[in-house]
């Protein structure tokens, strides 16, 4: 599948699991190469988060065989993945409240300056390279030195995925990157996935909603309850399949209909709105 | 978006140079202080004299030394209870290897300094180990150590408190290291606060201005966060107890070498002072916010409120009562300027 | 009572060939984790426990009730008779009538001198803090010092206030008591220079413990103040310290004595039926070391037993 | 503007709000009447969240007037909003991760039986009801007895909104609630806000997605850095006039130029959805 | 969706009940207390006999009663430093205020509820009012009630204990409800146990079947959600302190009618104690999550450990030693059993 004859960045062989006695992911193949998008799609609880913080090193699995460029490998620390270049933007975002901006973003691979015992950390680099990676992404913040606890939903958000984005070297796992976002941040995010892509790195996208995810993807896994329920490439499937996929069946048709006798003004929209989510094709 | 910020964001209120200044966390303290400062100068006549402010300032340092490492661990989120009776069992250890072998004393500092830093790393290691929290697991080490300092000592010596090493080799460039009295300006100052002084440098610079300062914030902050973006959350943490532990070997030399005899019951409940100046100077009890200069504010104030009190007189009887209104007040003021900063209009 | 001693000590070896059960002697005091005083005292016990043949248990709690609490848990296991001190004796009369309805044989030590026999011990040895403080206080007239200070090392502690208290009331001059931290030198240090520097007619210095006094010493020298210090309780390096007249004097209490002769009199009474005292205390002290006995001391402060 | 001649449910006249020295809202108009649905829409870190934590008593204005059905208020708490019948969804979701699931979404409102001191909490009704609402909303959770952080973040998303659902008596204001929410519990929560109206609440609806907005919206405020930057009816304005106000002009249609060109796989689909996004109408 | 869930989940793996037991939160404790159960009776003759267990068991309730309410605040996320000499406050109270007045021992018992709960309020209060985290609250009220009893104390009676109340009028009736020995089986036991049950029931009863149980969680877990879903934070912190105080009156009644006296210095240090009980009992010191059984089973744990040092004979100098080494072991094996229970394969 992948368009080199090399082993693919990630791979992932029937991997499983557990929190205790619940079970999370079952049995899951999944595999990235370079300059290749894999999209995880799938219902809320269906495991996505808990599949890709295997792969980014927050959990180790349980089942199965987790390889990165052909290599075993069972990470024990996030470290461990950031050091063989996979970068994550968690969906919980994975930032500290009470810490500045640009502390966060350079968190963990920090920028010095210096030599030996006066090594110390670069912080007008540090500074200026935060405000200008968040100004590229439309997010024009007051001070840098703000802590990130006091920034909006979407400006955090907007923290990680730059973050991530500057230093993803070989893989970018992202879990629900534009989940808090404006249109705007959006259209950004998509553009920096496409951007990745060209510049030879896996990615892993995350995404509940198909129009971010479709244009982008190269192989799509849908996962339900625990499970796989397909794995697709971008050629066996289209878009109107793989949203209807993932609404799992007739459920919002009967929501259209019902809102629309409902009488609710707007009715029309909504109902488009369902077909775009996948009810009708 | 590729326009340019405006010069001024219109979303900022203005702000005088003075309410910025007093935005940062250290300044809350240390308006306490001088406020402290200034009641015990109205109250106590000799409280002004510069001997007076040398007394203080050495008392400031006894407990300022152990509270710069508590505050550096503070803000990586965790407690050292056992902090206080290690500084003896540094002392107790350098006193009894020495004299207990004729050696140069120079030989105990190293033996200590080696088995201190070992006692701060099986605090980290049982505590990332057993994953159970650090109040519980220093506790636990805190009753050791209190217990092993009196048993080996009774052991050792036969005796509560070790005998005087005064006479043996090195005890005076030892003593010139650590404890000896110099004086400044007419007024004899002890070396500690100067040391105590180049911590506190050392520290704020550690939290400031290099990775590993990024790093303890990030783990006292949010750890599981710090750990997701690749911050090393167990090594930090232990280095942070190896801290405590080289300060506590540190102030343990002062002792030794300042009071030539160490008792083995010494040391027990120093902790929780040393958890109270790093609180009383901003840091958060529950990790990721704090500075080193606070600390030392922290220390500052105990240091006057413990002296001033014995300066103004008081009837001792009522001493904790007066300890307990200081704190309280220098505390109250700190925040009542804070907010007022924060406010900030 | 020192030929009381070397009687109980001949009829001791008299006894001791005819052999017997092993006897279980504990003794539960007020002390503080490692206070010298304190240490003495077991020494002593330990020593008539050695010669006596018998099994010494120790343990300790400033606090009246867990002092209680102690002396129960040494009922439970039926030992064979009890050394306590009375420092609270109203926390510890229930438990002791109870070790006496037990039938264990009670001694008290060091203070408690009063309630002991009304409580039902078999004697009384040692004496008041009290007794003790006033010693200090006619001595302090004696060395003609006129505004002292009593440094309290533990605050709240009864023994410790008793001794000031006591000095106060025989001491002819003004006397002020100074809290101290004990467990911080540093603290003392700069709590007794702060003291000195605030009120320079202070001229006499009393200390409740050696370690203290030395430090107060060092406090003194450091502040130029001339004031005089004298102590409670001893080691090696105070005496080294009264000789070389940094120190006035020490109020020994002997309690080295207090641990011996309680335990030597439980296994007397056991042996024997013999009591000490005819139901009055027995005293111990207080001994008063300074420079004209300090070096006939020495050799006992050094191995740690006076 | 209300259909009815009585006092709007919540009315703002010229709301400011500072934090600190950080002005977040100025001057802002804002009204919600019985039956209708006001969408507050924008940027990230336009001040959404702001307000509407002030309508929810989280916050007090620093400027201008809040009144509830007429009367001029200032909340000290957000249990006197509830009191008033305003209930809120936080787009930090606002629950307690260790406690379970069905304490949390009782929490603050529970049911009790029994009287006087024997007055105990109705647990196997608060057990059997939080199940019950989230199934309906199509979460399926294995227990309702798991701690709430251990759930997926959608899942965390839907115990917030079945609860504010459930207890909204008068006002329901809802922040981003479908951010992280699957295609279908997307689907679900846009019938509750319709639903809601029905029964006669006034919801406060903040969302990203013109798409989810539009047709649910009676009113809508347009917020950008702080200020109002329009207030429309739903006749003032069409799905494409909003959807280009939200987006703020050119930038996507560059996007999408830019991905075409660099023949993304799929650019088609993502041109067209730059277009949803409001690119050209 | 309207599709009933599947009768049996297909993503819960099965789980023996045994396994499900071990789930609960108090069990890991239990098993440490069976642990030191076993080896102290092993090492230790005297401590299988019906009558010490009674000793274990008053020894375990004089540190449980207090640590019931201290565990309930903890799981609300606040300390109370000021426990410990509230206690003898209390008791101070109640006793100086009969005898000096002359009056009917229950007089002083009201007296001494009423100014005890007033102390609790007042902070609780502070804690609200200045919004200073509750350790510095509650540190700054810890000194000035022991400077106040003392000071009280020296003044009023010119001593620092109480004299006896042994002989004035309803000493005996309050004797018998606070501090009354009482026989079962032939075995004496104190009254407290009985209180101390009935507390741990009440808490108990309290966090898990009521309102105001619900917000605690709540406000420990999370205060600021808490207040935003509308928990009304502040009364229930200060209910909480007010709980501690509560429980400070009547331990401290218990010691007033059981030894008559009361010393001004004791006390302190006990409020450690109590946080550690309930620390060792599961609760976190971070808030949100704990039980009072847990708290009541670290009591029973520190009232074996502590008397089955004695009992077993073991040399007092290394006390603490001990008692560190077992509160650690303790700790470690209620995790061990909690971390199996948890993966429960
Ligand atoms: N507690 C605070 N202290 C300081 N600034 C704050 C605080 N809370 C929010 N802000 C600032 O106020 C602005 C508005 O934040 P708000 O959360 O209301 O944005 P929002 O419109 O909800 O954005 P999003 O769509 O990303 O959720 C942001 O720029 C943020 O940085
Ligand atoms: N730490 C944990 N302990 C127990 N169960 C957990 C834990 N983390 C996740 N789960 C459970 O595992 C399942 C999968 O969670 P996961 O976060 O992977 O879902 P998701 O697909 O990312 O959902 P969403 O789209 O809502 O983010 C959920 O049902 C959740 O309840
Ligand atoms: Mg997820
Ligand atoms: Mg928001």
């Amino acid at each position: 599948m992948s368009a080199t004859e090399e082993a693919p960045l990630v791979r992932l062989e029937g991997v499983g699991k557990r929190y205790g006695n619940i079970i999370a992911l079952r049995d899951i193949d999944l595999e990235v190469g370079a300059s290749e998008i894999t999209c995880v799609l799938g219902d809320n609880g269906a495991g996505k988060s808990t599949l890709i913080k295997i792969v980014a090193g927050l959990h180790r699995h349980d089942e199965g065989v987790f390889r990165v460029e052909g290599e075993k490998v069972s990470f024990g620390s996030p470290r461990e993945a950031l050091e063989r270049g996979i970068a994550t933007v968690y969906q919980d975002l994975a930032v500290v409240p009470l810490m500045p901006v640009w502390r966060n973003f350079f968190l963990g691979s920090e920028k010095r300056t210096g030599a030996g015992p006066f090594k110390r950390l670069d912080i007008p680099f540090m500074r200026s390279t935060a405000k200008r990676e968040l100004l590229d992404m439309g997010i024009d913040l007051r001070d840098v030195d703000q802590p990130i606890g006091t920034l909006s939903g979407g400006e955090r958000q907007c923290v990680a995925i730059a973050r991530a984005v500057y230093f993803g070297a070989k893989v970018l796992i992202l879990d629900e990157p534009t989940a808090a976002l404006g249109v705007k941040q959006a259209g950004v995010v998509l553009r920096y996935i496409a951007q990745a892509r060209e510049r030879g790195l896996g990615v892993i996208f995350i995404s509940h909603n198909p129009h971010h995810a479709y244009p982008v993807g190269d192989r799509f896994l849908l996962l339900k309850r625990g499970r796989t329920l397909g794995y697709h490439t971008k050629e066996d499937i289209s878009l109107a399949e793989l949203t209807a996929e993932m609404a799992g069946g007739a459920e919002l048709e009967e929501l259209a209909h019902e809102l629309e006798s409902a009488g609710v003004q707007g009715a029309p929209e909504l109902r488009e709105d369902a077909r775009d989510l996948g009810v009708s094709d | 978006m590729t326009i340019a910020p405006p010069a001024a964001d219109e979303r900022i209120a203005a702000r005088s140079s003075f309410r910025k200044l007093l935005g940062r966390p250290e300044i809350g303290a240390l308006i306490g202080a001088i406020v402290l400062f200034v009641f015990f100068s109205l109250v106590a006549d000799a409280f002004l004299r510069a001997s007076s402010f040398s007394t203080v300032l050495y008392s400031s340092a006894s407990m300022g030394i152990m509270a710069v490492s508590v505050s550096l661990l503070m803000i990586g989120g965790e407690f050292d209870l056992s902090a206080g009776v290690m500084v003896t069992s540094s002392a107790l250890i350098a006193s009894m290897f020495s004299y207990e072998l004729t050696l140069n004393v120079w030989v105990g500092v190293v033996v200590s300094l080696v088995v201190t830093l070992a006692l701060g790393f099986l605090n980290g290691l049982l505590y990332v180990r057993t994953g159970l929290p650090s109040f519980i697991v220093t506790l636990g080490t805190f009753f050791m150590l209190a217990g092993l300092n009196l048993g080996f000592t009774k052991l050792i010596t036969h005796n509560v408190a070790t005998p005087s090493i005064e006479d043996m080799d090195g005890f005076s460039q030892a003593r010139a290291v650590f404890a000896r009295d110099f004086t400044i300006g007419g007024v004899q100052v002890n070396i500690s606060v100067l040391w105590w002084i180049v911590f506190v440098a050392i520290a704020t610079w550690l939290l400031l201005r290099t990775r590993s300062g990024n790093w303890i914030f990030a783990v006292g902050g949010s750890a599981a966060s710090a750990r997701a973006v690749g911050v090393p959350v167990t090594r930090t943490k232990i280095a942070l107890f190896m801290g405590v532990s080289f300060t506590a070997w540190f102030y343990g030399m002062h002792i030794l070498f300042n009071f030539k005899s160490v008792q083995s019951g010494e040391g027990v409940g120093n902790e929780f002072f040393y958890i109270i100046c790093a609180v009383v100077g901003g840091c958060l009890l529950t990790g990721g916010y704090g500075s080193a200069i606070g600390a030392a504010i922290g220390a500052f104030i105990w240091g006057m409120t413990s002296n001033g009190i014995v300066y103004a007189e008081w009837n001792p009887d009522w001493f904790k009562f007066f300890l307990g209104a200081m704190l309280l007040a220098a505390t109250v003021v700190n925040l009542v300027v804070r907010r007022r900063a924060e406010a900030g209009k | 009572s020192s030929g009381g001693k070397k009687a109980d000590e001949q009829a001791t070896k008299a006894l001791n060939g005819s052999g017997g059960p092993r006897l279980k002697i504990a003794m539960v005091t007020h002390s503080a984790q490692g206070d010298a005083f304190w240490d003495i005292v077991q020494k002593g016990a330990q020593s008539a426990s050695a010669k006596d043949n018998v099994q010494f248990l120790y343990a300790a709690d400033p606090d009246g009730g867990k002092q209680a609490q102690l002396v129960q848990s040494y009922i439970d296991q039926h030992v064979d008779g009890l050394i306590v001190t009375l420092a609270k004796p109203d926390a510890l009369k229930d438990v002791v009538a109870k070790a006496v309805a037990a039938k264990i044989p009670v001694v008290t030590i060091n203070s408690g001198a009063e309630e002991s026999a009304k409580f039902g011990a078999l004697a009384h040895f040692g004496q008041d803090e009290n007794i003790a403080g006033q010693a200090a206080g006619e001595q302090l007239n004696k060395a003609g010092i006129k505004k002292a200070v009593c440094l309290i090392h533990e605050q709240g502690n009864v023994g410790l206030e008793a001794r000031c208290a006591g000095a106060k009331k025989t001491f002819s001059g003004q006397m002020q008591n100074l809290f101290v931290q004990g467990a911080n030198m540093p603290q003392v240090k700069s709590a007794v220079t702060a003291k000195l520097q605030a009120d320079k007619g202070i001229d006499g210095i009393l200390a409740l413990n050696a370690q203290i006094a030395l430090t107060a010493v060092d406090a003194a020298k450091g502040s130029g103040s001339k004031a005089k210090v004298a102590t409670f309780d001893m080691n090696k390096d105070l005496v080294t310290a009264i000789k070389d007249g940094r120190i006035q004097f020490a109020v020994d209490q002997q309690p080295y004595l207090q641990g011996y002769e309680a335990v030597d009199e439980l296994w007397l009474y056991k042996r024997n039926g013999d009591i000490l005292g005819g139901g009055q205390p027995v005293l111990t002290g207080p001994a008063i070391v300074d420079k004209s006995n300090a070096d006939a001391v020495a050799p006992y402060a050094d191995r740690g037993t006076r």
